[in-house]
């Protein structure tokens, strides 16, 4: 015990933790960069209307913050293998369920835009 | 065969009071779980598999995870040999949407910063006199991943995989009680109302592209990480291809299901008091504790700093979801968001540094993996 | 690679009219499965399992169970080391109800009665010649419970696995056929028409509990049946807690589903006339048919015994489901009982001694194998 | 062959299986015990008043046995990996089936008690 | 641990182009089996193999599938071994109806005659130098059958293994491309045209009587052929017994499920460019390639020399059924019929060699494996 | 390389493919015959009413073959795990998907005869 710990043959824990950290920002820096490139090479335009919809119009941006909240946290309820143990299940056996339905409208979505690449 | 051998062949005869501690706490964690509804489906095979590892075994007898040739040292091989966690990886992968963190590039630094948590961990382990493989491993629990810490201690320091694994997963449980007082602590008011931009929508083709463009980024700057990163990734894929949802279906139910009723007995069973209330062991839950608190710190000031210079304001309570240990520190973000403001919904937001972090973490392990391992 | 040197390495040259036997047998299991509806699902890959292993294999080309290397050498695996019983095992677990054992605690004797069968046929295999391990083995047959009998045998005495394993299953299947004349021949009418009264209604919190604590009991005092019952328990534990109700439906359908599959059918594959249609084979399928013949007979009698001292008499009957056999002895008592009196509904009561059976015949596997086990 | 085979060194045959069975009994009968003295420990008194209802009114506990016969009729139909294969199969395919419905209604009644530890 | 010592420990410092020509192909087959349909479920999981099988691993750490004691090393031992493709024919089994086949015999022919593609080949690959064991499991690859491929190869010349699967794989993918050129080369319009007797009833008893006889009858002939046809006929027995249906849907979903990710996967991170991009495998392509074209010509030639002798003339197109590749080759059949005449559902008949093939392919590779194989 | 490859000690290679493919036709021939056989073996009358139906009425002929390719069609797509992932996965999501429809019919004639045996 002690701070002679800290400089072993062959590792220097500060310099060694410094340089782990710096990889760890590193790498999700770089995807980072990556994520804000990438629309603008897929020439994506369909987020702009949106953004312009919600700076004119807070309300709306309201409602589609909790309609987006909600989203999520059905995304959560269905997917996750946590504490809403009794949801999840329910979700199995009960066909009224509401997540079932919003899972339904999920699968049309997708189904909508079958090739991702030709849209 | 008389009445004596048959009484030492029982279980009393052998059960130290030690034993009878363990099994309190294994039944600590069924209590837990199904009353606070904390990681359930991870403290009540832990929480189970606690108690049969502290039922005394029979001299000599194939009964324990320790014991070569057992069905339970069998089931714990996939412990041992680091199987386990990079297979649940493969369906939390397939159960993860990135869209959040796609949307919103900004907050997957957040999860970076908690990852500062790892390596003071891992600095306070070695000061107080662990090995620099324990310390790496001790250091990962500040990464508030399950799978992740099992993953770097059986490959570091399988001795203390035990320890580590029950800390790790305690503390992710426990998170809705860790983290607020912390939030509250280093957050103003005014700081915790701040409403975030709802983003934009991601598309399809960004979704599927993302797996792979981070796999290969991850894994050319931290070969290490490969395996946990390779397979979240590959989940993912199969969640996102369209094409192959059949796969990601199985990937993220029976897959998961299964190899998480394994891990979490087989972890809990490998607790036998007499090898695990060593002072090592509470050392590690001290290290423990304190490395989700500077994690969730590290997140909350890191996004203070970012404000400094950002025109639209994060809401700091994102940087403690940088800690990871999905999707809890995301809920509590919400919940102390909501608290400030009912009309301020974090959740979504709180997602994008909340997977971010279990990537960080991945990283993080792949370093030390690569730096403190002996090959 | 003449045409001569072809024919050799097929296998018509080297079958053998006892591998025909074999093969007849399998397409017989197939056949009583799909008809007569006997435990198809271990009938069914059981006998397709014999047809598989009775097709004559190529002189030391990796192809057989036994001859290392093999894929089924690798399926069989999971046989020999023990490991798909206690998987069965979480999975009943996973889908067995306690309650009716609950709501009437005294049923649950009737099921360590049936027990006898175990032990008389161990001391009646040590009569006959076999070893002590191999008699212990041959007695578990008594238990009526497959994985109970393969895990045990796969542990004491491997050389017996197939014929016992072959007993036990075909036994449990012929359970409608073996139990019903005895159950007459022991019981009078006025017997088999006694009413039980409904029982009381039990708790969540009660089913929650008993798994954790039935454990402790039957580990403490057998920690040799800690293996089957932990992991039955855990199963039932992950059922009744319902905050791990995925797991316990994963547990209960996929798994169980893999692992039956893989042990019948290489169970199955594993009875090679050559090694499996010998005297000993024989010996073992008679002292299987006495073991059931006396457990039953045993559970029967324990009925009326335990009559003699209750106000509320125990329809007698109920002590024949104490072999186990889930759930088709329990099934059995109920269609003698409809038969005497049609306003007479014991289903529900024999699941009582039905399912204290499977904990009686593992507590008794569990003190074979720590007593005649070596170690 | 012969009893001379019942008396091993180290093993006597008779002693050990009364004794074997002795355990076998020990445990079970322990669990009995426990089982009978559970609810009195829980102070669970729900029990009561159907026992009382049956004692006063057979034809009503004639219908309960029926119906509590269904009832695991059901369970072992729903549960039990065994010959009934069309049925449980059935309740997989068919979402008419009343198996299904009677798994709804028990997962209805399960999230009424959502806590255990509170009722 | 400095500065130099974290770059070596990166990937970028070992990355060569050749791993980077091998991610791009990864990235291809991931691209064509989204946009193309081109058997997505194989094409994904091994595209992203093929792209984490290139990241340079660490000098001595156990990351890749050629690193004894790696996650990876373990996961690909279901292939080293032979263990992942039977149980994929168990799960086939339990998915195939065989009814088609069974109520139009004739066809059968014709997956036998499109296995000529597996021996010339294998005289070719003799021709070129490989040794009998290689050209043995290059041969295969004209069986048009994924997992026969690997069992053959990872028995006969595993250090070919990479290769042969992804050669098998990639052109079962191109299917539809390559078989209609030779489709319409082969056949007059007039042929294409002929109108196919819609097939008899097939009785529920024939179709489970039929997995056992046909499995004596190969497996007796054959027994090399034993481990892949008993697993494929006990998967159908499952399906056509109608007790055992929670099986075969198991077998069918879960359990194909995982092993396919698991062999997908693990068969691509096995294409390591340094193992990988030698001319060898270029040679294995070409061979490949030439390996379902010869197939698909025989299966055809063979139907219209069966039309001399048959008064019911067969359309010769059926013949490229033979090749396998279920269902692909069927669908391309019926594709190539409708375009000539609308009216004309060459669909469900093309099952019946399609199926056959399997068999036929199966048979084949128990042939050269027992023949080839060092014992 | 070269022609000398084709005969090495212990193996000829044209003679073994020979005989290699004389297996294969073997087994699936003595298949194709068994087939052929088992009917009459089973006394198996039902198939022939169809047949006369088929040659005297050519229409229904074609719409049998429509509603048989239709069948098979419906039995890839729910049973193989190949390309048409949207279908396959929609069939677990959707409940009002044909595919399950037809699952379900499929399932009540299984039901319709259970025994094989005696019919
Ligand atoms: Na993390
Ligand atoms: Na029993
Ligand atoms: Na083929």
């Amino acid at each position: 015990m002690g701070f002679h710990n800290l400089t072993q043959p062959g590792l220097d824990a500060l310099q060694f933790s410094l340089m782990g950290m710096g990889l760890v920002f590193g790498g999700l820096l770089i995807i980072a960069i990556y994520i804000t490139l990438l629309p603008r090479l897929l020439k994506l335009n369909q987020s702009k209307p949106q953004q312009v919809k919600t700076s004119e119009n807070t309300s709306s941006g309201e409602e589609e913050e909790i309609l987006l909240a909600i989203a999520t946290a059905l995304h959560l309820h269905n997917n996750f293998p946590d504490g809403d143990e009794r949801i999840t299940w329910k979700s199995h056996g009960d066909m009224e369920s509401p997540w079932l339905v919003s899972g339904r409208m999920h699968s049309l979505n997708s189904r909508k835009q079958t090739n991702p690449w030709n849209h | 065969m008389d009445l004596l051998s048959f009484y030492n062949n029982s279980g009393i005869a052998h059960l130290e009071w030690l034993n009878l501690v363990m099994i309190i706490i294994g039944i600590l964690f069924i209590y837990l779980a199904i009353t606070k509804d904390y990681e359930p489906l991870l403290l009540v095979p832990i929480g189970f598999g606690v108690i049969v590892g502290n039922i005394p075994p029979i001299e000599g007898m194939p009964l324990s995870v320790y014991a070569e040739g057992s069905v339970f040292y069998y089931l714990y091989l996939g412990v041992m040999k680091g199987i386990y966690p990079p297979l649940i990886f493969l369906g939390i992968g397939a159960m993860t949407d990135f869209s959040t963190m796609l949307s919103n590039p900004k907050l997957i630094l957040l999860g970076a910063a908690a990852q500062i948590g790892v390596f003071l961990t891992f600095i306070g382990s070695l000061f107080l006199g662990f090995t620099p493989e324990q310390a790496g491993a001790i250091g990962i629990i500040g990464g508030a991943d399950g799978p992740t810490a099992i993953f770097l201690s059986s490959m570091l320091a399988p001795e203390l995989l035990g320890p580590i694994a029950i800390a790790a997963y305690s503390y992710m449980a426990l998170v809705p009680v860790i983290q607020p007082p912390i939030m509250y602590l280093f957050t103003t008011k005014k700081e915790r109302i701040i409403h975030m931009k709802p983003p934009r929508q991601v598309s399809k083709k960004e979704k599927i592209i993302f797996p792979i463009v981070a796999f290969l980024i991850c894994g050319l700057i931290a070969p290490g990480s490969m395996t946990l990163l390779g397979m979240l990734f590959f989940g993912n894929l199969l969640k996102e291809s369209m094409v192959t949802e059949r796969l990601a279906n199985t990937a993220r139910n029976s897959l998961i299901d299964v190899v998480t009723i394994l891990l979490g007995f087989s972890v809990g069973a490998s607790t036998q008091a007499q090898t695990f209330l060593t002072g090592q062991s509470i050392l590690i839950f001290i290290l423990g504790a304190a490395s989700f608190v500077v994690a969730t710190t590290g997140g909350i000031l890191f996004a203070k700093i970012m404000n400094l210079f950002l025109k639209e304001k994060i809401n700091p309570l994102l940087g403690a979801a940088g800690v990871s240990a999905v999707p809890d520190s995301a809920r509590v973000v919400h919940a102390v968001g909501l608290k400030e403001d009912p009309t301020n919904f974090l959740l979504m937001h709180a997602m994008a540094p909340n997977v971010a972090g279990v990537i960080g973490s991945a990283i993080a392990a792949g370093v030390l993996w690569s730096a403190l391992g002996k090959f």
